[in-house]
Parts: structure tokens; C-alpha cells; sequence
């Protein structure tokens, strides 16, 4: 998870270090054309998210704007931009880079701190209720297997995962 | 006619080039029809003084194989030398160094280090080393002092006739031989390899040579007709003296180069590079060449331009 | 029969038994074995890719390495897990350096993930293993009045660089395996665009204004249902009826289907044995068209 | 053989360089040198007085090799050797040095370690001179025709102009009939002027004046001397060489007999035949015999043999009244021998439907440019209407949208720069002819480069045409109006648009005409990274290419608007007409030498040469050898550094010429500093020798330039036997990566030394006493700076000591 920073990364500033982070490499390839945005769901019902705009804002170095706002939860991650950018762009996954920053400097809307520590006590991000575990076998379902925790926090140890400090910020 | 005297000799070397002289079969019947071994110590009793005693040029012909890598291969090298008129650097060893070369890239003291302390296999709690001379209730025992950096025979004496390879290649020792009961000799300095490199004689094909990664021969499916370069295998055919008939690229095996570099190179792992370098697509291609001397140099190492590893 | 590992995920077993009993019941009948591993988790969605994509993939390759100790190729119900799986899947096969860090993570678990193993989607493994003249001829029912609207969901198709599902664009698997249970698939508006599920929890407002234009565009199409593959999708589409009913106040009743449970239906299975009365929108009127 | 007899001239620039070389121990030293015979030092060498010196011992036999140490070695190396080769002496038998820019200069504030320095020049350029060997010229016959391959407005005005300047030239066009892509545009930016607007040839005394421009078919094209038109024809084969080419056209039959048809067009009204016309963008349809549209050239009706009934029909053979329809004319093959080709192939408009989100295959009512040109040309399938294909309904709400399948690097990442005027102009048109229309162009840059473009684009804004800065995601089909209906943002607005439009036009990516790769393999030339054909260079050589005699011009190379390729299609002429003008090429034979003797055939050097010089050649049962062209080799010794058993030489630049130079270099120190060898290419690194000199740069005198004639010639070996030779870190200058005047040879350098780097690491030796530098002449600092570094670098490193090496 530490990614390290080159001379070049910190000439880029900012798009150089989402480029440098799993996701974020093709940043720069944007020339803002707006197929994304002309292709987004999200942005055609809110003006809140655009997300040509959102990269624009990381291109020109607002960090903190970018992080600390809305903008980077409203992607749906539906992917329509991506497979459409002219400049190969990988926007969802810019995104998730956006996301994982954010993240790491704590700024993290609260439904996501509840998805993490879903996983890291039962291994899933759904839990099951013992109403619809029961009513399996009416339905002639098996008993569920269990999930790997053990492993699941092996890795989440491995990656810092589980270091992550879940600052209760409220939603962005 | 009074018959031709001959000796061979073995310094540093495996033994090999010894097997590859009966390896003639029936024509060492030839040999021995016209000509007296006069000396050959794997073969016959004969000591270093009766050599010593002999007159000088008194032997016709000398195959000495085997690198110099002791004070007493240096010593037979220079006493045969005057002995022989003819003097035959027989084998890789005695051309170019060949594998016992590598062993310029430590020094007498790293590789006593290793060999008699550091080696996993090696039990020696008393710390024995090799002593030039020690005294025991017997007398004084010696050894021959062992030197910093193994020679070619040519770099310790004057050479005249060559054949390289680990050993020579069968034909080629015919030919030698023929050349000394007839008579019929190429001239000095000359060796008994062809001019050419091994892809002459190589029958895969050649096609774009363009190198984008270094493989190793696991880690292709060969198909027995394509150039190994064309594979992105590293062959030394190119930088190496033919005479083998390219034997190993011929049983899926590239060239390892023991022919040695061509006439005109004075750095067959050099040459090897310079040719591997241009025809490579990518600077990353250069990156993954590991051990370059082991791989280019694997038996000139002694025989190149460096010649050996500078340690401090 | 072909035999895979079942890669259930969270929301089905959690949320949508109804998928999970028609999926358990159909697919066996066509014959596709689905094998239960133990020790399987969560297949790291696109919101645990939000928290850290690194964690991510090395969670959906754990999962990936259990199928490959069983020597199975992986089956997924759900178009999110299908997504992660297959994403982290195609990624670590075509990228070494990328596949070396997250082995170097599943180290810690005494995992290797080793590439040798596919993850299917299961209408690939109906379009592929199956075949469509198989599944013609299992129908039993005649779903010929029904006018479908298919909703493949975002993630059966995109990003198709790795999914390698279908063309993204121009999509035919799904709609073909409507038409072979005998229903017509129709088209309507923004056919391919997302729901906006994943925005449920976050932004529901945004989430509810996407998913109304899917149900008036599917509505206004003339659909009889909304036929889906993604728990997500569906729970949008199903519950969200309801929500745009207070929200709005327009009531729309589509009724939205899983794939599996119109295979089941189109298979001849009962409804109540596909635990149909799960869904909010009910189904009744459709059911009786299906005779 | 004569013994050789070195004449040392040292010129010591009007007595400039005395106030810092010693020349009193400079010419004791020369004259001990071995084999020199003569030393003289004055004011200037180049000419006057000092040339005639030289001459002077030339002629009298005096001497048979000359070293001259003169200023300006550039300039004085041309002046000097032009005199000696009057005087009777080979020109290769000529060293020149420059103890000016390359000694005195740069080490001005160390005389005497200036003079040490100077020493060890001259001796390795007396050492060098008394190897050199003389080379002869060689002259090769061309013969003086030339092929135009295509029949646009490039290969016309090159065509033309070939011919009207007395060459015999073929033009050979694929289609059946002359204008290219250019006739079915209509019209051309910025002037709205006709696109088959020629400038008529010069040969025509009559009705040619200075100013004359003429359509096509009135401009006598045909009628020019010297000029013979192959349509319907393409190359199928290439053999030969520069100046000699044997090229197989196959010219397929037209069953119409050219000089019999007086295109009445009786026979269209008689064929039973109708088809899509693809000329005219399917908007109407034609007969099996047919001309594209009127006045077309040549002016002869042609039949699709691919929907004729021929035989079965025959209608048109019955109505001709001039027994033109041949329907049993076959296919020929022509071989023509030319000196030169000129490649004029063009480009052509690239097919939408793989931006599948626009869905041009599936909606009738999305259309190209080039169709829309169609529709606007009043010659076109709608005489000028512009309509809906699908209804032929009028079109009047339109939206043009810019880089599809262009920028686009899922496709074609390059702008195709004409596509943007190509939109304006047609939005234009349709404004004039129809004021009413709603014409909108989606754009994500509005390129308006070129001289009165920008006034174009004002003039669309004049006329209100709408333009939304944005790429639009998708066009959909709204099956209840029967719209299209065009996703866009305005950027600029920041709002998402559902633009409506009866019909939407796509500026499709121009790309590479069909066959380009083709033609390039059967030409032996290169194409660049989007598949169109690659100039040598695009600053100096814009027509040539890496084959001479080989030209190209016009949107072959990339898509140009019609100035542009006409100015390119005049260049191309001019270039291959100095190429033939002389009937011959004469070249000196500075070319690589294989000695067969010990050549093995490992195939390395023809992979590596740039100008494919090098081939095979039988040699016995199944054996081969290399083999040099000496009229394609450019002497850079690409394949002398990559030869793994020292094969190859090159005649100027022979290996035991190099070696006794590079000794020689080190031979002498005298500054206390490790001595550092700069092996310089004689291009840009060399130069950039030059230029430090020049403005007088600083650097320590340990630094010592030797010239190689490109750094791709340099073997890893060389490095070595520099370091044995006793230098203490060698330089590799060479050209930029990119910039190299052989192409490749100072990449080639690169992972030499990168290789080499590696390997000294394994023998002890420090890595960095080996660098490469890219440099080019005005970066004459950064070689100082290099050799200061450098020096300051190896005397940290402390002295490399050898060990054992006799």
C-alpha cells in the first residue's frame, strides 16, 4: 500500500501521484473531450458529478477539492466512459485511485467504513441474517459454508488494510 | 625413413582432450604406424627427466593440452617448448583458457578461501592449505606454487599450431595428424579450425534476429529449425570458430562457444556482445543478461582482451 | 454433467434466496454441477476497489486460488462478484509484475494464485456449455406472449478490456438466451446504461432519479418485466418500485425477474420451489401468462 | 609498392595558436615520427600560398600521405582534398585535424598541456594517414524515367512536372479514372475553388499561359509529351535497384476501347444493370458501364466486371456506334523500366462503423463527409440536395461531429488535420444553399492552421453555424420520430445535450490508402507509426525516403490539404529530377567490405543495416555469404560493430586504422589527469566537439576526440582495448537517439555500452569509466561539462590498474 514517490512524481505534483497509484495511470491522457461526461448516468441526473470535471480538477492539482468533495463517491463505476474514452483514458479506475486517496488522507463517507469492518470481522460485506439462514432449508437451500476470515485478515494485514484510520468525518 | 617422434601433454585441463585422441578409433593405429609417442604421461611411464634429458627439438611434434595454472604447468610448458619443434596448443585450455579461465575472476587467495574453507562439501577443521613445501617425518614434500590467474600455453610460450575445442573436434584431430605424417603443414600460427563461425555449418534457419527478451533453453519449445537467436536464446555460434559441425545447436542444445573466438577476434565474448547488443530491440533486452562472462566467456576468458577480474 | 465452483457472494445468500434457490434448481437440470467450497468471502466489490484496489484484487485472487485448488473453473451468479473475479482474473494474467505483488500478499495466507483457472459468468456457461438448441428444447413452458426488457447490468459488460463477456456496445448473449426460452427481448432507451446501484447508501436521491429512468424507459417500451442477473440491479429495479412510489408518487408495478428464475419458471419448475414470493413487485399476472 | 612518405602541415592560424602551442616541440616531435617525411608549419593551409605548399610536395612526389592540422577542419578538409586529388593524390589519402577548436582553444589556460596533447593528435593522425588506403568512385547508369504511382492531385502535378522537364513518365492509377480522393470532395478550403483544378502543364506553348489553372479534363493532361497514363492499373511487382527498377504493372481491362469511345453515353441507356454507386455514396445508383460523374478523365466509360453480364447481355456492344465495347479484353501485364518511383498513393477516408457507439453501419441517416460531399456537389446523386438517406426526406437539422476513429487511440491516434476545414466548408454550403438549416459541429479543438483558415472558421460563426465544444458519447435512433438524436456536453456550458438532427455527419479519420503496406514491402521503404509512408526526414528530406531514387508526396505521407500537397508534389518532382538529371549516381566506394573468407552467415549485419545494403549470397552447397551493395551502403559500420567474427570493414575506416589511432592517442599524456578517450561520431558528436572549441569552452586536456564515422561501428571490444591501451574512462559521443544521420547507430551505441557497462562490472572495472553522451552541434557545453565530469569522476575513481595483461 506505501507507494513510493519518484522526482518525477513530484514534478507532476498531484496527476503524478495518481498516476502512480494502482488505477490512476492514464490520468494524463486526458484531453477533455467530455465523452465521459455525454456518457455518464450520474451526470446526466446531478450536476454535482461530471466526470470530465473531476478529472480536470486532479489534472490542475486541487487536491484537496478533489478529495474532501462529493464528486469522486457519485461514480457508479458502470464503466460506460471507460469503454468510450477516445484517449483510453480508464476513468472508473482513476476513480477508484481518486477513492483510494481520499481514503488514505481520511476522508471516508461512512457507509464505506461500515463495508470495511463488515469484511474485516465476517469476511463478507453483506451480513447474513439468522432469519434468512434459517429459512434455507424451506427453500431446499444447503447450509451456508463459512467464509475465510482467517485469511481474509491475513491479507487485509499484509496490504495495511487494516490500519487504515476510519476517520468519522460524516459524508463528504 | 626413421619415424616421426611425438609427445602429449596435459596441464590444466579435465582429461577430455586426452579421450578425444583415441577418439580417432582406428586412425591412431596410422599415427602409430609412422611416428613414437616419446611421451605421454596418462599413457606411458615416462618421468619430466628423461624429458629433461632428451635433446633439444628432438621431438617432432608436442599436443600439449591443458591451461597454465600451476608454476609446474608452466615449467613442462617451457621444458617441451624446447624439446618439440613443433608445439600444439591442443583443446580449449590451451588456446584460450577455457573453463578453468573463470577462475580469473577471484584470485589464489578467494579461491583457496572457497575451495578449502567455504565450499559445503568441505571438512577441513585443521585449516589445511595448500603449502608450497612442507616437512613431514618422511622428508620435505612439494607442490608447484598455484598462480594468481591461469595463462593460455601462448601467453607462457611460443605456440605454433592451434586447434581449439573442448575438446577438438575428431575430424580436425585427424586432420592434424595427417598433416604430421605427411608433412603437409599449414603455416605457423595457424589453427586447424576453419576460418568461419559455427553458424556456417548450422543448419537452422536465420530469420529476423530480433531480440526482445533473453530465455533460457527451458523455457522455449524448441522446434529443431529455427536459429536460437530467433528463439530469444542466447547462442554463441556467431562469435564461435566452426570445425564442430555445430554439433550442440544440432541436438537442441546452442552453442557454448568452446571453438573459441574467430581468426580475427581478439574478444570472442566482446564480439559476442557487440552483435547480441545491436540486434536487440529493446534497452531492457540488455538488462536481463545475467553473468555475461560466464555466458560469453565460458572458455576465453583467459584468452581476452582483460584477461581477468582487477581485485583490489 | 460440468462441474464448477459456485462463487455465491454476500448479497444472494444474504438478501435474494429467491436467485440463489432457481440458480441451485435450473442450472443441475441443464446439466452444470455447482460445487460449494468451503472458506470462500466476500469477492471485493467495486466499493472495497474504492477503499483500496491493491486489497482488492489480492481478496478476489484468494477466491480465485480455492477454484484452483479444487481444480475447478469458477461459476458467479452475480454480475458484481463475476465482475471482480474475472477483472482480477484476466489482470493477473496478463500483467507479471501485478500478479508477483499480489502473491506476494496471498503469501501471508499461504496462497499463490497461479492463472490457470477461468471465472464464468453463468449465462457463459449456459451460452457455452449448454448451448442454446439444449436450452430450446428443456423449455417446457410458453413464454412466447412475454415482452422482456432485459437488463444485463453494468458489469456482465464493462469494462469489456477485461471481462471479454460480449461486445459492449452491441450485446447479443443475453437477448439470445431470452429469445431461447422462448420470450421476445425488446429494446428500450438507454438499454446498456447503469441503474445506479452502487449509489444506494451514499447518494440514494441520485441512485432512485437513475433508476426511475430505467423503469419509465422499460415501461414506456411496453415490457412485460425487467428480466436481470445482478442482485444489485434487481433490488434497485424490485424495491425501488416502492421507493419511487413515496418519492414521486408514481406507481409503476413492472415486475422485475432474475434470468435463473425465468429459466426455473421456463423449465417447468413451481413457482413457490424458485421462492418466488420474495420479490416486492408481485408477480401474479405475469405468472398466469406463462402456460 | 612506394614507400609512404606523411607531409605534416601545421598551420598555426595566423600565428594565433603559437601564443599556446609549443610548434618548435611540436614539429621535433612530428619529424621523429616514423614515415614523415615532411613537416611545415604556416600561417594557413586551406588556400593561397599554404595550398599550394601542399600541392606543390604532392606533385613532386615528396609525399604520399598529407596530415593537415588547420582551423575550419570542415571547410579546409574540402578545400585541402579537392587540391590534393587535382595534384594527383586519392582524396581518402588526406587527414585533416584541428588543433584550433579541438586543442588550442579548449585548453588555453594549459599551454604546455595543450601542446602534450597536440602531440598525441598528430601522431594518431600521421599513424592514421599512413594506413589509409585510397578508394575509387564508382558510378552507377540510371535510367532516366520515372513511375508515378497513383493519380491524384499529388501524383498529377508531380507527374506533370516530370514530364514537362523532358523525363519519361508513366503515371499508373488503380481506379479507372485520374482525381483521387480530390474529385469526389467537390470543393476545396478555403476558397470553395473547384477540387479538380490542375495547374496546366507548361508543354502546351498554345493555350497555356503563366496563370493558366484548368479542370482536369480541359488541362491537356494527356497531351503532355512524355507523360503515359495507366489507369485501371496497379503495381504488382518491384525488382532491381536505385536508378535501374524493372516494375510489373497489371492493367486490367476496361472493355472499353479508349480511342474509339466518344462518350455518348448510349450504352448507359441500354444496360439492364443497376448498383449502389459507392463513387456517390449509394445515394443513387449506375450501371454495370459507367463514368463516374461528367467530365471525368479520362473520358472513357469503363465496365464493373464484377456485375456485367457480359456475354449474356451485350447490350452495349449493339448500340455502340463506334464498336468501342471490347467485352473480351483481358488483363496485361506491362513492364516498365524506370530510374525512379515516385509514391503518390494518398489517403482515404477511414470507415466509421468501428466507433460502434455512432452506429453508421446500423443508421442510414449517419453519413461520412465524403458522402456528404456527394450530396452537396451539385454534379452528385442529389444534385445538390442534402437529404435524408433513409427517406430522402430533406435534411435540415444537421449535426457534423469531428474526430471520429481520429485522436482516437482506440483507433487512430492522430489528428487528421484536414477534416476540421473539410467541416467548416460543408457546413458552409449547406448554410448558403439552405439558410434555414440548423447546422451544428461537435469539435473537441478546432484546428484552423493553415494561412486564411482562421477566417473561414469566423466566416461559419458569421453565418450561424452552431458549434458545441464537446465529443458526444452516442447517437441514438429514436424509433418514434424517426430522429437521430446526438448525446453531447457543451463544455463550455457544462450542461449535457440531446442534440436532435435529421441527419448527422461523421468527420471520419483519414487514414493510410488501402495497400500502402503492400506497396512499402514491394518497395523496400518504411512506414511510420500510423501506417503511412515515412519521409527520411521530415525537415530535410520531406520527399525522399531511406531507398534513393525512391520519393514520396502528398497525403501519402500523412493527410494534407491541397496546397500543401501540391507544394509537396512539386518538391517531389524537383528531387527526382535531380536524381535522374545526371544519368547517373557517382558515389565513392565508402562502403563495407565483407571478407567472404570469413564470413559465417550468422545473418546479424542485414538485420542491422538501415539501408538494407547487406544480402545473402550463395557460396557453395547450401552455404552463403554477406554481401555489400556498394550503391546502397551510406559507410556508417552499423554492420562492422555487430559482426561477431570481424568480417566486415569499412574501407575508410579500416579496424587497424582506428587502433593506431586510438594508441596513438593515449600514447602521450602530459596532464596529470587520467586520460579519457571521446570516441566521436563524425556527425553530430564530432560537431559538438567543434562547437565547444569554437566558443572557447574549457575542459582539461587529458580529454582526447577520436572520429569514428558513426558510433554504431564501435564494438564492445574497442571499449576494452581502450582501457588496455591505457585510457582511464572512455566517452561514446554520438548523435541524439532519434537524430541519428545513420538512423540507428547511436541507439545501437547505447546498448553496446549499456552492455558493456554490465560486463566491466563483472571485471572490476567501475562502470562509469564508460559513459555515452547524445549531443548535437550547439550542445558544444554539455561536452565540455561531460569531459570536465568525467575527468573529476576518474580521479575520485583513483587509477584503473590491469593486472596481468601483457
Amino acid at each position: 500500500m506505501v507507494h513510493e514517490k519518484d522526482d518525477e512524481t513530484l514534478r507532476a505534483g498531484f496527476s503524478g501521484e495518481i498516476k502512480h497509484r494502482l488505477g490512476g495511470e492514464t490520468i494524463t491522457l486526458c484531453y477533455q473531450c467530455g465523452t465521459c461526461a455525454a456518457s455518464c448516468p450520474v451526470a446526466k441526473v446531478t450536476e454535482k458529478f461530471n466526470p470530465r470535471g473531476v478529472i480536470k480538477l486532479a489534472l490542475l492539482g486541487e487536491r484537496q477539492e478533489v478529495l474532501s468533495g462529493s464528486a469522486i463517491w457519485l461514480c457508479s463505476s458502470c464503466y460506460n466512459c471507460q469503454e468510450r474514452c477516445p484517449q483510453k483514458v480508464e476513468i472508473a479506475d482513476v476513480i477508484y485511485a481518486l477513492r483510494n486517496i481520499a481514503i488514505m488522507s481520511g476522508h471516508t463517507p461512512n457507509i464505506y467504513s461500515e463495508f470495511a469492518s463488515g469484511l474485516m470481522k465476517e469476511g463478507r460485506i453483506v451480513p447474513i441474517s439468522k432469519f434468512v439462514e434459517k429459512k434455507r432449508t424451506d427453500y431446499g437451500l444447503p447450509p451456508l459454508k463459512s467464509a475465510g476470515v482467517e485469511a481474509i485478515k491475513k491479507i487485509l494485514s499484509t496490504t495495511g488494510f487494516d490500519k487504515i484510520q476510519w476517520k468519522k468525518e460524516g459524508t463528504p | 625413413m626413421e619415424k616421426l617422434k611425438i609427445a602429449f601433454y596435459w596441464a590444466a585441463s579435465c582429461g577430455g582432450c586426452e579421450i578425444a585422441v583415441l577418439d580417432v578409433n582406428e586412425k591412431i593405429l596410422d599415427v602409430v604406424a609412422k611416428a613414437d609417442i616419446v611421451f605421454w604421461p596418462v599413457a606411458i611411464d615416462i618421468k619430466y627427466k628423461d624429458v629433461e634429458a632428451m635433446p633439444d627439438k628432438s621431438i617432432d611434434a608436442c599436443f600439449f593440452n591443458g591451461a597454465i595454472r600451476t608454476e609446474e604447468n608452466e615449467r613442462i610448458a617451457k621444458l617441451l617448448r624446447e624439446k618439440s619443434k613443433i608445439l600444439v596448443a591442443f583443446g580449449s585450455c590451451a588456446c584460450d583458457g577455457c573453463v578453468k579461465g573463470l577462475a580469473n575472476l577471484w584470485n589464489k587467495e578467494t579461491i583457496f578461501q572457497r575451495a578449502y574453507f567455504e565450499t559445503p562439501s568441505t571438512k577441513n577443521p585443521e585449516l589445511v592449505t595448500p603449502q608450497t613445501s612442507v616437512s613431514v617425518k618422511e622428508g620435505e614434500l612439494e607442490l608447484p606454487e598455484f598462480y594468481d590467474t591461469v595463462k593460455t600455453l601462448a601467453q607462457t610460450v611460443d605456440v605454433d599450431y592451434f586447434i581449439s575445442g573442448c575438446p577438438p573436434p575428431i575430424s580436425c584431430i585427424i586432420q592434424v595428424f595427417e598433416g604430421f605424417i605427411s608433412g603437409n603443414l599449414p603455416p605457423k600460427g595457424s589453427s586447424f579450425l576453419p576460418n568461419k563461425s559455427i553458424c556456417d555449418e548450422c543448419p537452422r534457419e536465420k530469420k529476423e534476429h530480433s531480440i526482445t527478451e533473453i530465455k533460457r533453453i527451458y523455457e522455449i519449445e524448441d522446434d529443431f529449425k529455427t536459429c536460437f537467436w530467433d528463439q530469444q536464446v542466447i547462442c554463441m555460434g556467431p562469435a564461435t570458430r566452426a570445425g564442430c559441425g555445430a554439433q550442440c545447436p544440432k541436438v537442441n542444445i546452442p552453442c557454448t562457444g568452446c571453438g573459441g573466438p574467430g581468426p580475427r577476434v581478439a574478444d570472442q565474448g566482446a564480439a559476442m556482445i557487440s552483435a547480441m547488443a545491436s540486434i536487440a530491440t529493446d534497452p531492457s533486452v540488455i538488462e536481463q543478461v545475467v553473468d555475461p562472462i560466464g555466458t560469453f566467456y565460458k572458455y576465453s576468458l583467459a584468452n581476452s582482451i582483460l584477461r581477468r577480474k582487477v581485485i583490489k | 454433467m460440468t462441474s464448477y465452483a459456485l462463487f455465491l457472494g454476500c448479497t444472494i445468500p444474504a438478501r435474494q434466496p429467491h436467485y440463489e434457490a432457481s440458480a441451485r434448481k435450473a442450472l443441475p437440470q441443464l446439466g452444470i454441477e455447482l460445487v460449494d467450497l468451503d472458506n470462500m468471502t466476500c469477492c471485493a466489490p467495486p466499493p472495497l476497489q474504492s477503499i483500496d484496489l491493491e486489497t482488492s484484487l489480492s481478496i478476489a485472487a484468494y477466491n480465485i486460488c480455492l477454484a484452483e485448488e479444487a481444480d475447478l473453473n469458477m461459476i458467479t451468479l452475480c454480475t458484481g462478484c463475476f465482475e471482480s473475479l474475472a477483472m482480477a482474473n484476466t489482470m493477473l494474467k496478463q500483467n507479471e509484475k501485478l500478479k508477483a505483488r499480489v502473491n506476494q500478499i496471498l503469501s501471508s495466507a499461504g496462497k499463490e494464485f497461479k492463472g490457470n483457472k477461468e471465472v464464468k459468468h453463468y449465462l457463459q456457461v449456459l451460452t457455452q456449455d449448454v448451448g442454446l438448441d439444449r436450452l430450446k428444447k428443456s423449455v417446457t413452458k410458453d413464454l412466447s406472449s412475454l415482452k422482456v426488457a432485459s437488463f444485463s447490468g453494468c458489469h456482465l459488460l464493462r469494462p469489456s478490456a477485461l471481462l471479454k463477456f460480449d461486445d459492449p456496445e452491441r450485446p447479443h448473449v443475453f437477448d439470445e438466451l431470452i429469445e431461447a426460452l422462448g420470450a421476445k427481448s425488446i429494446w428500450y432507451r438507454n438499454k446498456l446504461k447503469c441503474c445506479g446501484g452502487l449509489l444506494r447508501g451514499y447518494a440514494d436521491d441520485v441512485a432512485l432519479a437513475i433508476a426511475r429512468e430505467k423503469i419509465v424507459n422499460t415501461t414506456k417500451a411496453g415490457a412485460d418485466c425487467i428480466v436481470t442477473l445482478c442482485p444489485f440491479c434487481f433490488l434497485t429495479l424490485d424495491l425501488g418500485q416502492m421507493l419511487i412510489k413515496s418519492a414521486f408518487h408514481e406507481e409503476y408495478n413492472i415486475p422485475v425477474l432474475h434470468y435463473a428464475e425465468l429459466l426455473g419458471l421456463a423449465l417447468g419448475i413451481e413457482p413457490k420451489e424458485l421462492a418466488l414470493d420474495f420479490h416486492k413487485i408481485r408477480l401474479d399476472k405475469l405468472l398466469s401468462e406463462i402456460r | 609498392m612506394n614507400e609512404t612518405k606523411v607531409g605534416v602541415f601545421l598551420s598555426d592560424c595566423g600565428n594565433q595558436l603559437s601564443q599556446i602551442l609549443d610548434f618548435d616541440a611540436l614539429v621535433n616531435h612530428v619529424k621523429q615520427v616514423p614515415g614523415v617525411a615532411l613537416v611545415v608549419k604556416a600561417s594557413e593551409f586551406w588556400r593561397g600560398e599554404g595550398l599550394k605548399t601542399i600541392v606543390d610536395a604532392i606533385k613532386g612526389k615528396k609525399i604520399s600521405r598529407v596530415v593537415v592540422a588547420e582551423s575550419l577542419p570542415k571547410l579546409s578538409e574540402i578545400r585541402v582534398v579537392k587540391a590534393a586529388e587535382e595534384a594527383g593524390l586519392n582524396p581518402y589519402l588526406v587527414e585533416v585535424i584541428d588543433l584550433k577548436d579541438h586543442c588550442a582553444w579548449p585548453h588555453r589556460d594549459t599551454p604546455s598541456e595543450a601542446t602534450e596533447k597536440a602531440k598525441a593528435m598528430l601522431l594518431a593522425a600521421i599513424e592514421r594517414a599512413k594506413l589509409l588506403e585510397p578508394i575509387e568512385k564508382l558510378e552507377f547508369p540510371i535510367t532516366k524515367s520515372v513511375l508515378v504511382i497513383g493519380g491524384g492531385i499529388a501524383g498529377m502535378q508531380t507527374a506533370e512536372d516530370l514530364a514537362d522537364l523532358g523525363i519519361k513518365t508513366y503515371i499508373v492509377e488503380k481506379s479507372p479514372f485520374l482525381g483521387g480522393l480530390a474529385t469526389r470532395a467537390g470543393r476545396f478550403f478555403p476558397t470553395d475553388d473547384c477540387a479538380i483544378c490542375i495547374q496546366s502543364p507548361a508543354s502546351d506553348v498554345k493555350t497555356i499561359t503563366h496563370t493558366s489553372r484548368k479542370c482536369v479534363y480541359r488541362s491537356g493532361f494527356t497531351e503532355i509529351p512524355n507523360l503515359n497514363i495507366l489507369t485501371n492499373s496497379r503495381v504488382i511487382a518491384v525488382e532491381g535497384a536505385t536508378g535501374n527498377y524493372k516494375v510489373t504493372i497489371e492493367k486490367k481491362p476496361r472493355y472499353v476501347n479508349e480511342s474509339k469511345c466518344v462518350g455518348c453515353d448510349l450504352c448507359t441507356t441500354v444496360c439492364p444493370v443497376a448498383v449502389p454507386d459507392e463513387y456517390n455514396a449509394k445515394l443513387k445508383k449506375r450501371k454495370a458501364i459507367y463514368m463516374n460523374v461528367p467530365n471525368v478523365h479520362p473520358p472513357v466509360y469503363v465496365i464493373d466486371e464484377n456485375v456485367c453480364k457480359f456475354h449474356d447481355c451485350a447490350k452495349c456492344v449493339e448500340i455502340c456506334p463506334t464498336k468501342a465495347v471490347e467485352l473480351d479484353q483481358k488483363s496485361e501485364r506491362i513492364t516498365l523500366n524506370v530510374g525512379s518511383i515516385v509514391v503518390a498513393t494518398g489517403f482515404q477516408e477511414c470507415d466509421p462503423s468501428i466507433v460502434k457507439e455512432y452506429h453508421y453501419d446500423e443508421y442510414p441517416d449517419v453519413i461520412t463527409n465524403l458522402e456528404l460531399a456527394r450530396m452537396i456537389d451539385g454534379f452528385g446523386p442529389t444534385s445538390g440536395e442534402i437529404i435524408k438517406p433513409s427517406n430522402r426526406e430533406p435534411a435540415r437539422r444537421i449535426v457534423i461531429i469531428q474526430c471520429v476513429g481520429s485522436r482516437d487511440r482506440r483507433w487512430n491516434p492522430w489528428c487528421s488535420s484536414i477534416c476540421c476545414m473539410i467541416s467548416l466548408k460543408h457546413a458552409m454550403l449547406i448554410k448558403s444553399a439552405h439558410p434555414e438549416a440548423d447546422v451544428t459541429i461537435c469539435y473537441i479543438d478546432i484546428r484552423t492552421t493553415g494561412r486564411e483558415h482562421e477566417y473561414y472558421y469566423e466566416r461559419a460563426r458569421e453565418m450561424g453555424i452552431k458549434f458545441v465544444k464537446g465529443r458526444p458519447s452516442e447517437i441514438v435512433h429514436d424509433p418514434e420520430t424517426d430522429m437521430l438524436i446526438v448525446d453531447v456536453e457543451d463544455e463550455i456550458l457544462r450542461r449535457l445535450l440531446e442534440l436532435e438532427a435529421d441527419l448527422v455527419v461523421l468527420a471520419s479519420a483519414m487514414v493510410p490508402a488501402e495497400g500502402t503496406k503492400d506497396l512499402a514491402d514491394m518497395l523496400g521503404i518504411e512506414l511510420d507509426q500510423d501506417g503511412f509512408f515515412k519521409e527520411y526526414n521530415a525537415k530535410l528530406r520531406p520527399t525522399e525516403t531511406k531507398r534513393r531514387g525512391i520519393f514520396l508526396c502528398g497525403g501519402a505521407t500523412f493527410p494534407k490539404d491541397a496546397p500543401t500537397t501540391s507544394l509537396h508534389a512539386h518538391s517531389a518532382a524537383m528531387k527526382a529530377t535531380k536524381f535522374l538529371s545526371a544519368g547517373k549516381v557517382v558515389k565513392d566506394q565508402k562502403t563495407a567490405v565483407i571478407n567472404e573468407e570469413y564470413c559465417g552467415d550468422c545473418e546479424f549485419c542485414p538485420v542491422t543495416c538501415p539501408y538494407g545494403a547487406i544480402s545473402l549470397v550463395p557460396k557453395g552447397e547450401e552455404h552463403f555469404v554477406a554481401e555489400v551493395s556498394d550503391l546502397l551502403c551510406e559507410g556508417c559500420g552499423i554492420c562492422v560493430g555487430t559482426c561477431p567474427v570481424n568480417a566486415i570493414e569499412l574501407r575508410h575506416a579500416r579496424p587497424n586504422q582506428m587502433s593506431a589511432q586510438m594508441k596513438a592517442l593515449v600514447s602521450v599524456n602530459g596532464t596529470g589527469k587520467p586520460l579519457i578517450l571521446a570516441m566521436c561520431c563524425s556527425e553530430c558528436g564530432h560537431t559538438a566537439v567543434d562547437s565547444s572549441g569554437m566558443a572557447m569552452m574549457q575542459y582539461p586536456a587529458n580529454v582526447r576526440v577520436m572520429k569514428v564515422p558513426c558510433t554504431g561501428i564501435l564494438q564492445v571490444h574497442v571499449f576494452l582495448e581502450a582501457f588496455k591501451a591505457g585510457a582511464q574512462g572512455v566517452m561514446v559521443v554520438g548523435c541524439k537517439s532519434d537524430g541519428c544521420h545513420y538512423e540507428v547507430g547511436s541507439q545501437k551505441a547505447q546498448k553496446k555500452v549499456e552492455l558493456a557497462k554490465i560486463l566491466l562490472n563483472e571485471y572490476g572495472v567501475e562502470p562509469e569509466r564508460l559513459m555515452m553522451h547524445n549531443m548535437v552541434f550547439i550542445e558544444g557545453a554539455d561536452f565540455a561539462e561531460a569531459a570536465k565530469t568525467m575527468t573529476e569522476r576518474l580521479e575520485k575513481l583513483g587509477s584503473l590498474q590491469l593486472t596481468d595483461v601483457s
